[in-house]
């Protein structure tokens, strides 16, 4: 078929525009994974080289489930979007998980978070917060089971979180000083990635530049975390924390930057990026102060993953020109 | 001054270094011109010549019936070849005229000038009609039936668009810069045809010169303004002008004369004063020949009807890397299968577009980042119409608005899934009209 | 009538897999899905379907002929109603401890559609015989169905079937398969292995 | 007092007022409907599973008969209670003289010329805006299988040569294809129907010529050779009138220079 | 305070279909389409608020005195049955409009379990006249939040290329599953 004549070029039809902008979907997963490399780096100072082996056994059972459900249904793998999903997942876990556990989660966010909707593009919620539900309902002991991190030479086998101090009454955080080298620098317990609020800003900053993520739900879903933190805080400040407590401690800010910040499980519309943060904003407080659980953020995520395809639909833009009815 | 804008779009890298300097050349008379019968929106001419006939340059060779439709003329002189039927660049195979040229260009009369301020109204329309004037900018609408809004609905503020917001594209530019007075002067009567108070000249600010050029050039008249707008693309689309000069909405469906506009492309606008005052017909225009595949980009004057190849070579010929040759600009244009298409009165430029540049790199499914609707300069949600085509939903899809799609290519362009989306919503456009018939 | 063409043993087996009530029919989901938390509780459920079933198509089958077609319902249901309450009152009795794991789920059987669907369809139309066949083909597909759910459950997320241990020690139970998402889950699972076995089936 | 008699009073008593409430609810709130209505309801199982997508048996009925959906909507019913829908509703099957698909080109890889590349959605009416994507034929088949995807009975198929095949026993000549196909090239005709032009092309000889190597080039072989004038060639292109064209189908066959009158299917077959 | 616990215990933190695997059936079967199931989560709870009230007075003012508790659920599904007929009948009246949005769907409510639910519910739980009331309208809500937001996500995976064998009524399991996992973050916040 391919008769090419010297003479005469052939030219390829196609439609228009032939123009197109150099982005692709694996640059941005690429950049995301990027953006927290400064994370996973604190994570393997604050906990150790266990930290790290979690994170690639989470990112290769995540590539190789996909790889055979791909395989499977005869189709091909052409992003790395389950390699993003695995190190958030293993972002989420608590150190000191065992091997085995890492991977039943990271099976269950790529098969039933996302293959099983068609895979990337397809999938309601977020298939790594999914999977880090699922272990949270199966092994809700072992998921609240902190670690010690490594340099805190400390001989508890359990340690408590911030965010599970002032649930359980016994307050990790007592002076100013905790506050920066605590909540900020992330001095703390809790799961691997999301002590270090600073490095995850870092990384979340530059995919906000990058346009890779929608600023408005980081700024709607922290805006409205405090807001609401500081309205309780000020009614009694006995009973509840401040809001700079609730901004700087338990996965709020990787929650906020980069899982509901995941193009797939977000609204597409502008309208509908706020709402989504301010419901997950709201939701992320009334567990923190009235649920059984010491933290929300993943809850308040997949929940409103949920409402996404309501949002869209009643956000929808009016169009140029477009007449009511 | 103030630079204003539309909400949305995008902004494509230019290329207009390529061409914007160089200044407007006349090619040698081709050998052969191929006439359209269907360079307007509405019914194709009739031919009213036959092979055998002898023409001369700016003789009627074939007229239309009914409204909405344009007359064609011949573009040179010499003798009619065939009438048969040729690849056109909008992509169809309509009816063409083949003149043969004589090579010696003769006028079918003295196109002498008369002062158009004594000539009445109907005569100035009629005059536009019989030179063949459509709009220059791609669609091609009969100007005329432009210029002749129905009398419910009052024209107050005309529009020159001078955006020329599509990559790659010079030609309205260099036409600002060196034909400005003529510009001008056809402004002037299409203001006193329409009755407009005043008239915007919407530039891009890319194109200071021509911005400079005319503030300077309209100072001493109040009711002709310079508004520069922002570059971004579309703002060359009618619509997103008036809304970002006038902030008026054109309803859907609608056309500009609903909020009391007429918008004019600067090459029509150029066309008028001499069709008006000296009755010759529309048988040439400016057309950029550029892109990395030519080798010497330019921009043109040609005569309707010549034949892209001969441009072509005029510039230098194509590069062996050539991929695509287009007849528009980069966003909107038309891909070619051949270079023998001739120019027709829309054709603002001929790009010669390389492997590299137009590469399409590999198609992911959507994943919902919202850039398209971020970009969509109609408010639509493209990914969203896209899927709903795809799954044949078109009640939906035309619910939210497909049909008002003006298939400007932003939402492609930036969609880093590399969805045609463009092309689907063609499809699915189609296939809507299709539904409700 | 066509019907008779059909031998009893289809009859009885169309409801095993063909008409699986809850694979197929989507039928009785609300007791599949809240009882099925291990082996033992679904089969007791079945079992009270079953007998439930058995005997109000007996009942209404037996009088098909006397009952006025305008009050057909309201007659169905309290004949039903009826004997779900028997049910229920010698569960209580009997076995007090699974009655209290079912909870409502047992006077719930009263508006299974599963058993109102069969009085329905079939039962007011057809003979005794072929009514208890047919009663007996659904129950028995139900209490399966739910046997199974409950036994993949179970063993998910306790480590046993009917209580016996089956996993090894080592084994971390899955929590969330006794809990709502597991039943879900796994009955969405069953369900697309059905569909998967049956294009199987018929491909060859 | 009696605990027996007791239950049953009150059952009974609660059974009448409501009763008693309903009958009098019937009489004075009724509200008439489309008699066919009730009848497709009584039809149904009236078990109002809802497995059907519609809330409820009424509203099944309502949509069969408006006609929305078929008989087939409701999992629930068995063969007998289909029939009775299959009655109220007045649905029949009609009995006609089977018709099949047939495709009018033979322009596949081998013989269509190739005009250009292209690139986009793969569907025949998305590279039918695109100057008919590669192939340089403007009449014949773009071969991106828009027939084979709207086929709901896999009767078509694409064969190696870039072209849809129709399965003859398969087709039901439901038209979906006929329907899709942007270049119109594909008819239905009577099954015991064998003898066809198979090209479109009406362009003349030589132009024709240059895009496909089985393009009909209005050479009129075919309307000297049969004489009983079941071929002319009308606007560059031969065609077959049916009523005139002997059924001794061979006979033309094989004397056309491009090929492309053909034989389609079994001289036997129903 | 104490309505507004129950209210949200109903609605969110023991959801009548996520928790309570009540009213599956229509939460499969009418969940298809947004609208259709919007107006079912109506119906849904305009019967079991009034079906909370009527069953609560059967239970306590004609069959704890007469000690005829074992006859609740005979009694219960009459009442039911017997009065969504008569809503049906009643709506299709006096309104058109609703009845075609709601009424259409009141058949399908007989054989609901969600409205036995409630009614065996409120027994169970001893609650009070207005308490049961309120349990009944909340419950309708939870409902409704429920197959609302299934139905939305069904119309998105309509246009999915989910897996063949998953189409239909499994993947609406398992998406039920994950909003079961949803759900179970308001656990204990009652």
């Amino acid at each position: 078929m391919a008769k090419k004549n010297s003479e005469e070029q052939r030219f390829t039809l196609s439609s228009s525009p032939h123009l197109s902008k150099e982005d692709d979907v694996n640059k941005i997963m690429n950049t995301v994974i990027m953006a927290l490399v400064p994370a996973i780096a604190f994570s393997v100072y604050h906990f150790g080289w266990d930290s790290l082996l979690t994170i690639m056994v989470a990112a290769g059972s995540c590539l190789a489930t996909e790889y055979l459900i791909k395989k499977m249904r005869k189709r091909e793998v052409t992003d790395t979007s389950s390699l993003l999903t695995g190190i958030l997942l293993a972002m989420t876990l608590p150190p000191g998980l065992g091997i085995g556990f890492v991977m039943l989660g990271s099976v269950f966010a790529i098969a039933i978070g996302k293959e099983i909707f068609g895979g990337l593009g397809y999938n309601i919620f977020n298939p790594a917060l999914l999977g880090r539900a699922f272990l949270q309902a199966s092994f809700p002991v072992k998921m609240t089971t902190w670690e010690a991190p490594q340099h805190l030479a400390m001989d508890a086998k359990s340690f408590a979180t911030p965010l599970g101090g002032y649930k359980f009454g016994e307050s990790v955080i007592q002076n100013a000083g905790d506050y920066i080298d605590g909540l900020i620098m992330g001095n703390v317990g809790g799961c691997i990635g999301e002590t270090s609020a600073i490095a995850i800003i870092l990384g979340g900053v530059f995919i906000l530049v990058k346009k890779y993520a929608d600023w408005r739900i980081p700024v709607s879903y922290l805006g409205t975390v405090f807001v609401l933190g500081g309205i309780f805080w000020l009614i009694s400040p006995a009973n509840y924390p401040d809001p700079i407590f609730h901004l700087f401690s338990g996965g709020l800010m990787i929650g906020a930057f980069f899982m509901a910040t995941d193009m797939v499980t977000s609204p597409v519309t502008p309208l509908g990026s706020w709402i989504f943060g301010i419901g997950a904003g709201v939701i992320v407080i009334l567990i923190r102060l009235f649920g059984g659980l010491p933290e929300g953020v993943m809850y308040s995520i997949i929940f409103m993953n949920a409402f996404v395809p309501l949002i869209d639909r009643y956000t929808r833009p009016k169009y140029f020109g477009e007449v009511k009815k | 001054m103030q630079v204003k804008t539309f909400k949305r779009g995008t902004h494509p890298p230019e290329f207009k270094e390529l061409a914007a300097d160089k200044k407007i050349e006349e090619i040698p008379l081709p050998e052969n011109v191929f006439i359209s019968l269907s360079q307007h929106i509405g019914a194709p001419c009739k031919p009213i010549v036959k092979p055998g006939d002898e023409v001369k340059t700016g003789q009627l060779i074939a007229e239309g019936e009914g409204f909405v439709t344009s007359q064609v003329h011949a573009s040179l002189s010499g003798k009619v070849k065939k009438i048969d039927k040729y690849p056109s660049p909008i992509g169809t195979k309509p009816t063409m005229i083949q003149i043969e040229s004589d090579g010696n260009d003769e006028p079918l009369q003295e196109w002498t000038e008369e002062d158009w301020h004594k000539l009445s109204i109907e005569e100035m329309k009629n005059r536009i009609a019989k030179a063949g004037i459509v709009g220059m900018g791609g669609a091609a609408f009969p100007t005329n039936v432009k210029l002749s809004p129905p009398e419910k609905k009052p024209i107050d503020t005309f529009i020159i668009n001078g955006c020329e917001c599509e990559p790659f594209l010079t030609a309205d530019h260099r036409m600002m810069l060196e034909n400005s007075d003529k510009l001008l002067e056809g402004t002037r009567i299409i203001m006193k045809i329409l009755g407009a108070k005043r008239t915007i000249i919407g530039i891009e600010e890319n194109k200071l010169d021509a911005i400079e050029l005319l503030n300077k050039k309209t100072a001493s008249e109040s009711n002709i303004s310079v508004q520069p707008v922002k570059t971004k693309y579309p703002q060359g689309a009618e619509k997103n002008l008036i809304d970002a000069l006038l902030k008026r909405k054109v309803p859907a469906g609608g056309l500009p004369m609903d909020v009391g506009v007429v918008v004019n492309n600067v090459g029509t606008a150029i066309a008028v004063p001499q069709a008006v005052k000296t009755k010759k017909p529309l048988i040439e225009r400016v057309v950029t020949v550029t892109g990395q595949g030519i080798k010497e980009p330019k921009n043109l004057r040609v005569r309707i009807g010549t034949p892209f190849k001969n441009l072509i070579e005029y510039c230098g010929g194509l590069t062996p890397d050539t991929k695509k040759i287009i007849n528009g600009g980069p966003m909107m244009g038309i891909a070619q299968y051949t270079i023998d298409v001739p120019v027709i009165k829309g054709t603002s430029g001929v790009l010669a577009l390389t492997e590299d540049i137009t590469q399409k790199a590999k198609e992911f499914t959507c994943i919902r980042c919202g850039s398209c609707v971020e970009t969509c300069p109609m408010g639509l949600v493209p990914t969203r119409l896209v899927r709903l085509i795809e799954f044949d939903k078109l009640n939906m899809a035309e619910e939210m608005g497909t049909m008002s799609c003006i298939e400007c290519g932003s939402c492609a362009y930036v969609c880093p899934s590399n969805i045609p989306l463009v092309q689907r919503i063609k499809v699915g456009k189609q296939l809507i009209n299709e539904k409700n018939n | 009538m066509a019907k008779n063409k059909i031998s009893l043993i289809k009859e009885f087996t169309k409801g095993l897999w063909d008409e699986n009530p809850v694979l197929v029919m989507l039928l009785g989901l609300c007791p599949t899905l809240a009882v099925t938390n291990s082996a033992i509780n679904g089969l007791s459920m079945g079992l009270a379907v079953l007998f439930t079933l058995t005997s109000s198509s007996i009942i209404i089958s037996t009088f098909r002929k006397i009952i006025p077609d305008e009050v057909r319902i309201p007659t169905f249901i309290v004949v039903i109603a009826t004997f779900v309450t028997i049910t229920d009152l010698t569960m209580a009795a009997k076995f007090p401890e699974i009655s209290k794991a079912l909870g409502p789920f047992i006077p719930l059987i009263v508006v299974n559609c599963i058993i109102l669907g069969r009085q329905e369809a079939f039962s007011s139309k057809n003979p005794v015989g072929r009514s208890i066949i047919d009663a007996l083909g659904m129950s028995v597909g139900f209490t399966l169905t739910l046997t199974l759910l409950g036994a993949i459950r179970e063993l998910l997320g306790a480590g046993t079937i009917f209580q016996i241990q089956i996993m090894p020690d080592s084994f971390a139970n899955w929590m969330v398969m006794i809990l709502p998402p597991g039943a879900f889950l796994t009955l969405g699972f069953m369900i697309a292995g059905y569909n998967w076995i049956n294009d199987k089936l018929k491909t060859q | 007092m009696n605990p027996i008699l007791l239950a049953a009073l009150s059952m009974g008593g609660i059974g009448l007022a409501f009763s008693i409430l309903l009958t009098i609810a019937n009489k004075k709130l009724k509200v008439e409907d489309d008699p066919k209505i009730a009848q497709v309801e009584d039809a149904l199982p009236g078990v109002n599973c809802g497995a059907c997508g519609y809330p409820g048996c009424a509203a099944c009925a309502e949509a069969l008969v408006k006609g929305d959906v078929g008989i087939s909507i409701c999992p629930v019913c068995d063969d007998d209670e289909r029939e009775e829908l299959a009655n109220i509703l007045g649905v029949e099957l009609g009995e006609g003289k089977r018709e099949v698909a047939v495709l009018f080109c033979q322009g596949g890889n081998d013989n269509a010329k190739v005009k250009a590349d292209y690139e986009g959605i793969s569907t025949c009416l998305a590279a039918s805006f695109q100057s008919g994507g590669e192939r340089a034929c403007d009449y014949g088949c773009i071969g991106k299988g828009d027939c084979v995807s709207v086929c709901d009975f896999d009767a078509i198929h694409m064969g190696e040569q870039g072209l849809p095949v129709i399965d003859r026993q398969k087709c039901t000549a439901c038209g979906a294809c006929v329907e899709a196909c942007p270049r119109d090239i594909i008819e239905l005709h009577p099954i015991d129907r064998h003898v066809f032009v198979l090209c479109k092309n009406e362009d003349k000889g030589a132009a024709a010529r240059k895009v496909c190597d089985r393009a009909c080039i209005a050479c009129k072989i075919c309307e000297k050779f049969d004489d009983s004038g079941g071929f002319h060639v009308d606007n560059f292109l031969a065609k077959v009138d049916y009523d005139k064209y002997d059924k001794d189908y061979e006979k033309p066959t094989g004397k056309c220079p491009t090929n492309v009158i053909q034989l389609v299917g079994e001289k036997d077959e129903e | 305070m104490e309505l507004f616990v129950i209210f949200l215990s109903a609605v969110f933190v023991n959801n009548y279909v996520l928790s309570r695997f009540l009213g599956i059936c229509p939460f499969v079967g009418v969940s298809k389409k947004l609208g259709p199931s919007i107006s079912m989560g109506m119906a849904t709870t305009f019967v079991m608020t009034i079906a909370a009230a009527v069953s609560w007075l059967i239970y306590y003012k004609i069959l704890i005195p007469n000690n005829l508790t074992f006859l609740k659920i005979v009694s219960f599904i009459l009442v039911i049955a017997s009065l969504v007929q008569f809503v049906e009948m009643f709506i299709k009246k006096i309104s058109r409009p609703l009845y075609n949005a709601l009424g259409i769907y009141l058949p399908l409510i007989t054989t609901n379990c969600a409205i036995m639910g409630v009614a065996l519910f409120l027994v169970d739980m001893e609650y009070n006249f207005i308490q049961s009331v309120i349990f009944g309208f909340s419950a309708g809500v939870g409902f409704t939040l429920a197959i609302v937001i299934m139905a939305g996500i069904r119309e998105k995976l309509e246009l999915a290329d989910v897996p063949e064998y998953f189409k239909g009524a499994p993947i609406t399991m398992i998406v039920a599953g994950c909003l079961a996992l949803a759900f179970s973050g308001f656990a204990g916040m009652i």
